[in-house]
């Protein structure tokens, strides 16, 4: 099974990376970008296959490791 | 041979092209094989042939450096060189170019010459304690340009942040003619027990070769060959594949081999840098006299399914060879594992005097170790001496400017701006030893526990070794040392490494031939041998050669550290004092080029004789404590040092008549000239300091007073510190955030 | 006073810290490897600054989530005090010894220099040997060091006087210009509840000797030294 | 319209970050996990409301400035 896990920031919390291309967009001269925000994503293959148990054990990945709950969100997709 | 290479290409003609070998040489390896190479072999040939592996074009005219001392403990021909630093402790220190993987992926390229130049210090058993940088870019107009500064100080920060080694000084100068070809040398001084260094040379049959490190991947297979070939405007399109550095193991590669070296286990130890298995185990074997046998299919790899070809060519980083006693192998793999790296024995030592390869138990290729070495191509290529400049007459010409509008300029141009914007992205205090920060003439680094000190400092001034190479290459390993002894070290040796065009034109040649010679003739008068270097040729694109850029690192040695120098004002009330003979030589001066917009002319003669007689002076005093602040004048000669004395100290200072002495240069000539040899200092005790120069033989006069808060240059005009601050500060942040 | 500095993977101002405590006690910390979770009873745990396991993924992350760190989160429950500096303070964040999180710094580059920072409270055993309101010269070296917590953490953290250091200018005003990297409210260090466990990004430890230009960071040591002995 | 932009590295290059993560997950007890890698997700909105068009900036963006097509790969989701 392969897991896609996007981490991505709260809204309200302020991105200084998405502030930041958003800014080099611009002034690259790409005009009407707006709202840019940056988020991680992690990519990874899982021995579990049974879909309700693999989804329990990335879950638990999440809030134990690859997202910070106190400013990250994060949205799995998992695919066979 | 075998099945496991049927496979792979057949050599034809235009594969051994491919491999960037010419005609001659092929038919040189078709002699010393005896009969036709398959690809791994030819692959093999091909890196250890490269330029970069076998300094062909250079070999000849490196002899000449001089490379001894009663210093040095081990000069050029090993990972790096060892100098004696006393109390039982060496320093270990070279440089080393990433040029062309920056210019491609400036983040990583420049990440990884650090990587690469760390590994060859700690390889020799030093703990690295200092890093440093010399940058070269193109015009700040150029497009590309402020993305290559952007990516090169994040990644030279992002690697040596990381690894927790200092970054504590270098260089950034900025010039068209590196617009195509950015130059990225980085240079890594370590320390290590005097009797307890390490080196490659590997001897004795059956003893284990093991691997170490990071897992082998496809990255940068034929990078060798393509830090030797020149730029073209596909090289950008055909992406080579660049490698990306990971400094976290290389922290733990360091923490590890350094355990392991504090045991008895290691025969001899080699990194694996460009060429990566190849060039290790080659040079390992044939530096010992004997031979090896691998077993490729222990080598531990990242990927599945890779060749013994793409193994042995591989350029992944942080990875180690290592040659152990027998009966060690546990021992050592404790080590790494407890540091959570891989380990793997892949091989032996033999006696057969071959390099002899095998893929589950069959031979993929059999190499003659000793016959490949001696080979390797020498080329004594066609040079031709550069044109001398003629001299400027200071008088010749009236100055479109006053003294302080020009100051003004100079002091925020990209040049002489602070590089304030690069060092504070470098963490320059980890390991809290770091005396005198960046911002100097030359950074302090004190020795661990003791209270003595290691000086270091870059330097190469590329407008001079191009109007006049032997001037040139004399005046950088002079600035290094004037830049040593202005913090009061005594310089010890030199690192090099020499940027250079394409040396297949004869005027490119000859501009390496010019700075070699004018670079021996310095270090054999100030004793400042030569003891590691690097050499990198084919800098340019669609035959735009860049300027000849021969970086010189110095290494110097500080006995205490209650007496050393700053170049920051000390404040007010204290005597300028101008040591050195100001002719005003404008020739290929930063005045004439960026005021004048003229870059011609000779540039300053350099005496080596004073330069000794003026620096041994300027120590002596800074150690008898009656100097209170240093800085040698160099680019944008007294008006240029005395403002960055000023900024420095936050301190101002007059003075206006002295001008007007007798026999000195008309104005700009005497403010902005660059006369070598010189230094400005500050004293409280002026008379007792001008007396004893006059006993040395060494010219020395009081040419003003510190306090105040501008500076008064010549005929009463004054420009305020804030003014110049905010120029010299503001250029590079500006130039960056726009 | 017994105090120990944690060693994890990538660690690199471990030896630093272990210069200026060993400056302060006159005596020699342990220096406890990451995999060794059953030491010594200490007064002080600290946690280094560095590049703990690459900073990969997030600074701090992997390290909080190490087995060391139950240990020391244990300890730090039952009052044993706990210093994080930069990358510790991370670590503090990430396990929630601390409140808030440190994210990138506002302008995406690595920091290194000397900044001042205004003492919030003198009544801490960290900055007992400080006078409140004291502007302190200290450097910084981080990439991650812009404090983020929400609104009501922030004020709450304010009236029960968490805050333990400030960014200011030389004079102790806050401003803007003063902040090296974004940090709300100027943030450069909090403490939990009970003012055992300091988190701070700047490094006291590299101004502790007059010889590298400074000493406002001993008295941090000095202050522990007297307060734990 | 809104774009979403994936830059991963390209397959072969080395992956610090998914390398760590793996092994933090494993020492969490996490087992079973493999080849992790990590990469970047960019999230922004965009004032062309043409899809080609569309496309064809953000594709011009990714070249530029998003991904660093020597190590990187891109891919690009757009959404009315
Ligand atoms: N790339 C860099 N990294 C770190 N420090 C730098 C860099 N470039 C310049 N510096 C520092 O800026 C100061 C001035 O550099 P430079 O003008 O080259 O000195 P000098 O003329 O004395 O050789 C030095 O202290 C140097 O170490
Ligand atoms: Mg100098």
């Amino acid at each position: 099974m392969k897991a896609r896990v996007h981490v991505t920031l709260k809204n309200g919390v302020l991105d200084p990376q998405g502030k930041a291309i958003e800014h080099a967009l611009s002034s690259l001269g790409f005009d009407g970008v707006n709202d840019v925000r940056q988020g991680k994503v992690i990519e990874f293959s899982l021995s579990e296959s049974d879909p309700a148990k693999a989804r329990a054990e990335v879950e638990a990945m999440c809030e134990k490791l690859l997202a910070n709950t106190v400013i990250e969100n994060y949205d799995i997709e998992l695919n066979a | 041979m075998s099945s496991a290479v049927a496979n792979e290409r057949p050599v034809t003609p235009e594969v051994v092209r491919e491999h960037g070998l010419n005609d001659e040489e092929y038919d040189l390896i078709l002699d010393i094989m005896g009969r036709e190479p398959n690809l791994l072999e030819l692959g093999i040939f091909s890196v250890m042939w490269s330029e970069h592996c076998s300094y062909k074009s250079s070999k000849k005219w490196l002899k000449y450096l001089p490379t001894t001392g009663p210093q040095v403990i081990k000069g050029p021909g090993e990972n790096a060189g060892v100098i004696d630093i006393g109390e039982g402790l060496a320093a270990i220190f070279k440089m080393e170019s990433h040029n062309h993987p920056s210019y491609i992926e400036p983040y990583q390229g420049a990440a990884t010459g650090v990587g690469g130049i760390l590994r060859d210090v700690f390889t020799m058993g030093a703990r690295p304690v200092a890093n440093l940088n010399a940058l070269r870019f193109g015009s700040p107009d150029h497009p590309k340009t402020r993305h290559l500064v952007a990516g090169v100080v994040a990644g030279i920060g992002g690697y040596g942040n990381c690894v927790g080694v200092p970054t504590v000084g270098g260089e950034v100068n900025f010039d068209p003619s590196y617009n195509g070809n950015i130059l990225v040398n980085a240079m890594t001084v370590g320390i290590a027990p005097a009797d307890r260094i390490f080196y490659s040379a590997a001897a004795g049959v059956g003893k284990p070769v093991v691997y170490v490190g990071s897992k082998t991947g496809r990255d940068g297979i034929h990078g060798a060959t393509m830090a030797s070939a020149e730029f073209d405007e596909d090289s950008e399109e055909k992406r080579p594949t660049v490698q990306v550095g990971d400094p976290f193991t290389e922290k733990l590669l360091i923490e590890a081999c350094l355990e392991l070296m504090a045991t008895d286990a290691i025969v001899a130890i080699q990194d694996m840098g460009a060429a990566g298995l190849t060039s290790s185990s080659f040079e390992m074997a044939s530096k010992g006299g004997s031979g090896v046998e691998l077993e490729l299919d222990k080598v531990p790899c990242r990927e599945d399914g890779m060749t013994p070809y793409e193994m042995m060519l591989s350029e992944s980083q942080e990875r180690m060879l290592i040659v152990l006693q027998p009966g060690k192998e546990d021992l050592a793999r404790g080590i790494f594992q407890k540091w959570d790296l891989d380990f793997a024995i892949i091989g032996h030592l033999t006696d057969t005097g071959r390099m002899v390869l095998k893929m589950n138990g069959e031979v993929v290729g059999d190499l003659p170790i000793d016959p490949l070495a001696e080979a390797s191509p020498e080329y004594d290529r066609p040079w031709t001496a550069t044109e001398p400049q003629d001299e400027i007459d200071p008088a010749s010409f009236t100055p479109s400017v006053k003294p302080a509008e020009a100051l003004k300029r100079l002091m925020a141009t990209p040049d002489l701006c602070s590089k304030r914007w690069i060092w504070e992205q470098y963490d320059h205090m980890v390991m809290a030893d770091t005396v005198a920060r960046p911002g100097g003439d030359a950074a302090v680094v004190r020795i661990h526990g003791s209270n003595r000190g290691l000086a270091m400092a870059s330097d190469c001034t590329p407008r001079y070794c191009k109007a006049d190479p032997e001037r040139g290459g004399a005046q950088v390993v002079a600035e290094s040392w004037r830049n040593l002894t202005a913090v009061g070290a005594k310089p010890l040796a030199v690192t090099d490494n020499m940027n250079f065009g394409n040396p297949e034109r004869p005027e490119i040649m000859g501009q390496f031939v010019g700075c070699v010679a004018g670079m021996k003739a310095a270090c054999e008068a100030l004793d400042y041998p030569v003891v590691s270097g690097n050499v990198s040729l084919y800098n340019e694109t669609n035959g735009q050669a860049i300027l000849p850029t021969p970086v010189i690192g110095g290494v110097g040695l500080i006995d205490d550290l209650d007496h050393i120098a700053g170049a920051a004002l000390p404040g007010s009330g204290q005597d300028l004092v101008l040591i050195g003979e100001t002719a005003g030589h404008l020739g290929a001066s930063i005045y004439l080029r960026d005021i004048e917009g003229r870059s011609d002319g000779a540039p300053p003669p350099v005496d080596l004789e004073l330069e000794r007689r003026h620096g041994d002076f300027v120590r002596a005093k800074i150690r008898d404590g009656s100097i209170t602040a240093c800085h040698d004048l160099s680019d944008g000669g007294l008006a240029v040092g005395l403002a960055e004395m000023a900024l420095a100290g936050d301190c101002g200072a007059d003075i206006t008549g002295a001008e007007q002495e007798p026999g000195n240069p008309p104005l700009a000539a005497w403010l902005f000239g660059e006369d070598q040899a010189r230094y400005l200092v500050t004293t409280a005790q002026a008379d007792a300091l001008l007396a004893a120069a006059v006993e040395a033989g060494v010219p020395a006069r009081v040419i003003g007073q510190t306090g105040g808060d501008r500076l008064i240059l010549a005929e009463g005009e004054a420009i305020s510190l804030a003014e110049l601050r905010a120029g010299h500060e503001g250029w590079l942040p500006g130039y960056m955030d726009r | 006073m017994k105090a120990a500095v944690i060693v994890f993977p990538g660690s690199n101002c471990d030896r630093d810290v272990q210069v200026a405590l060993r400056q302060s006690m006159g005596s020699e910390p342990l220096m406890v490897w990451h995999k060794d979770s059953d030491f010594d009873k200490v007064d002080l745990i600290v946690l280094p600054g560095g590049f703990s396991y690459g900073d990969y993924l997030r600074c701090g992350a992997m390290a909080a989530n190490s087995p060391v760190m139950k240990e020391v989160v244990a300890r730090a429950q039952k009052g044993v005090a706990v210093l994080g500096i930069c990358n510790g303070f991370q670590m503090l964040t990430e396990t929630g010894l601390v409140p808030g999180v440190l994210m990138r710094n506002a302008d995406l580059r690595f920091v290194c220099r000397d900044v001042t920072i205004k003492v919030e409270t003198s009544q801490s055993l960290f900055t007992a040997k400080y006078e409140q309101g004291e502007a302190i010269r200290i450097p910084v070296a981080h990439h991650d060091g812009n404090y983020y917590a929400d609104d009501d953490t922030l004020s709450a953290l304010e009236d029960r006087g968490q805050i333990a250091f400030r960014y200011c200018d030389q004079e102790g005003k806050l401003s803007e210009a003063a902040n090296p990297n974004g940090s709300q409210r100027n943030i450069a260090g909090v403490y939990n509840e009970t003012k055992t466990v300091l988190g701070l990004m700047p490094h006291p430890e590299r101004l502790a000797d007059p010889k590298l230009g400074g000493t406002d960071g001993r008295a941090l040591f000095d202050g522990l030294v007297e307060a734990l002995s």
